[in-house]
């Protein structure tokens, strides 16, 4: 599993379960609760409700003005209701990078469970000081004359970057699009790619 | 607190290292903590700031080789054990017995019917608005400095973003504060705004060109005028 | 480079534990890594500065729980196999070699007779200051201000002063310059001040009362006036 | 052995030897270099030159000006020629603690070998943020109205402290005021303290 789990110790499972059974027998704890988050995210296969509103804002200009100011309404269009959200806009002139520097703070209802390497140190340490450099070695070139906008969430406000069309999705519509949109694009530490050529 | 979860613009930590498919869970037990979390804060056990710093005060070298979620048992434990909910010799007890026996599943270590739960609040991590009096001091476009404070306890501003001006971006209302609902100290709820630093400012001569960061701050972070 | 190992300021690591009657060495192998660590820097393999920066470059969590000679050994390795004097696979077959003899001396690895050694210096470490018609900018006295400087590489002006207003104390002369030196580039000698700084100056409003510090830093880190 | 030595690399051993039987079979260790590091710091169990020159200082104005002023030539007297030692003088107004935050400069000439926790993160980290409260828990009360100097040793320059005679030592003489100079005192985090009264 690499540096992302470098060291679990082994005597984790027994004190995971020590815990678990003193809070079951202490009422804090519900009989089902394990089961259920396992269920809730390992079934939760369907887009993330942060790719399908970002799909609607792309082809409804009305939608992506209650997106960027107001997303609280713009997420109840997908039965969620979630007051925190910030959604920031990459455009021609600016790029956006969300972090969390202090823990791993992340838009859990819109994006679902983070990835390893946004709750990791090398993620968390550069994404503030050198996210050009970072973002290079993550694949994405940023145009040196686009502003990086990080975002530091140091509160329980939430961020998501709305991510820029990519050329040659003129003729898609809004279902068409939101496989496109991956989690890494509303991190900001990818584009949205065009889908690529089908294959022969 | 100073401590090395505090990791904006530190170095050394090599490059990101993306996991291809990675899964919902690596293992089942890492689910368990986070039904556990939740329920401990669902229930008025801890409140997240209480938690975060129950993580900040783990070992610094265990900190940053562990994983996410052997840092949130760590810190879910020392709460926990802090605040009576499991005593320190019952859980050394339980760990023993789950160590003797590792095909073992939780229940089977526990003692007499499972009693009913008390009543949740599954919105307890965002619940931290609070509609107040408080008409903040600053509006967007006012300048500002962050002070220069290296408290010993929880705060939410990072030890990179200390006396450092900025310019107000967003203002987001009036929210609990961290510094003090971490330590038992009550909300003291606060206005919350959305700062702007330019990146030269944070990093000095280091810094990449054309960035800017905007970091969360509370009102009594703030101190008036970039001077 | 604003690695772990830059302390200054950190919180979170504990009371002091000081050992009574603590032993020269805890372990054999401690004295052999001073030793290596003389042998290398004596006969020129490696100067000081390379050193240090060699051990700010371990991984940061085992910086953090290591012992001062482990860090040693690490640091010592790692600019050795750099340098080429020592190739990574001839130690990796030497290591299992004594993994698998742990009776073993060191000699008992070696090919072929003992060659001559070449001549050492074992003044190395001290050997930093530099007669060169260079004029310090300063006296004792002077306001500076250190540089808001975040650097990758190896630097000796601790992240908790940047950027911090203090008062020229002493002139020192002029000293070889570790931030080139270790990345060769030269030892580009400069002078030298120890600079003195209120606490409240570093820490702000969380410093004790009636404290200050000294550091000793070079010209190049330090801007004319403390405004 | 505490948190000092938390976790010693189990293969630590056969890595030093590794290395070890390299430098010697390219010249670069000499084979008797370990056994004299040893013989070296393990039978040095004279009084450090540290001590000998504060005591001397103590008995001797001419000399404590020389030490404060020219440290070179005071420690000649004791067959030592070390050039980069700043020696720091405590007084009622003044008490000095010598550091390096950034990794365990120390002044080895007239100190020795630096004990384990003057190396250690917990030492290292609070001496220049909090070095009143540090000194508290290591035992050595500083009145408030004394000023606290920290040296943080982050050049070639080494900083030693001479600490303040105790009352109650008029009687002695210098050689028997060098077994109350310990190393705490000279580092800092203690004071000279009178001799104890004599059991009986």
């Amino acid at each position: 599993m690499g540096k992302n789990h470098p060291n679990v110790d082994p005597y984790v499972v027994s004190r995971v379960r020590a815990l678990e059974s003193l809070l079951l027998e202490k009422g804090i704890l519900a009989p089902d609760a394990v089961d259920r988050v396992i269920q809730r995210y390992e079934n939760d296969t369907g887009p993330m409700v942060g790719a399908r509103a970002v799909a609607k804002a792309w082809t409804d200009p009305d939608y992506r003005r209650l997106l960027l100011t107001d997303s609280r309404a713009a997420l109840r269009y997908f039965d969620l209701d979630y007051a925190m959200l910030m959604v920031v806009e990459n455009t021609e002139a600016v790029h956006n990078l969300v972090v969390c520097t202090l823990c791993s703070c992340y838009p859990w209802p819109v994006l679902g469970l983070p990835p390893t390497w946004y709750k990791m140190p090398a993620y968390r340490s550069r994404a503030v000081s050198e996210p050009r450099a970072l973002l290079g070695e993550m694949g994405l070139t940023v145009d040196p004359r686009r502003e990086i906008r990080v975002w530091d969430s140091s509160a329980e406000m939430r961020y998501m970057v709305l991510p820029q069309r990519p050329a040659g999705t003129e003729g898609l519509g809004e279902h068409a699009l939101i496989p496109l949109i991956t989690r890494d694009a509303l991190i900001g530490v990818a584009e949205v790619r065009p889908p690529a050529p089908a294959t022969r | 607190m100073d401590g090395v979860h505090d990791l904006g613009g530190m170095q050394g930590f090599g490059p990101v290292e993306r996991e291809e498919n990675e899964p919902v869970f690596h293992a089942a037990w890492e689910a368990a903590v986070l039904a556990i979390m939740r329920a401990g804060g669902a229930r008025g056990i801890f409140n997240i700031d209480e938690f975060r710093h129950g993580i900040e005060r783990m070992d610094p070298a265990h900190y940053l080789r562990a994983t996410y979620y052997e840092k949130w048992l760590d810190g879910v434990t020392r709460i926990l054990v802090e605040k009576g909910v499991v005593g320190a010799d019952e859980l050394a007890a339980r760990r023993a017995f789950f160590e003797r026996h590792p095909a073992a599943r939780p229940t089977d270590a526990v003692r007499g019917p499972l009693p009913a739960r008390v009543p949740a609040n599954p919105g307890w991590v965002q619940d931290v608005i609070r509609e107040t009096d408080a008409t903040p001091r600053f509006k967007p476009g006012d300048a500002v400095r962050t002070r220069e404070m290296h408290p010993r306890g929880h705060t939410r501003l990072p030890r990179y973003a200390r006396g450092k001006r900025g310019v107000i971006h967003r203002y987001h209302g009036v929210h609990v504060f961290p510094d003090t609902n971490a330590h038992g100290g009550g909300e003291q709820p606060q206005p919350l705004y959305s700062v702007r630093f330019d990146a030269r400012e944070l990093w000095g001569e280091s810094a990449e060109p054309n960035q800017v960061v905007h970091i969360d701050l509370w009102e009594s972070y703030l101190l008036a005028g970039g001077a």
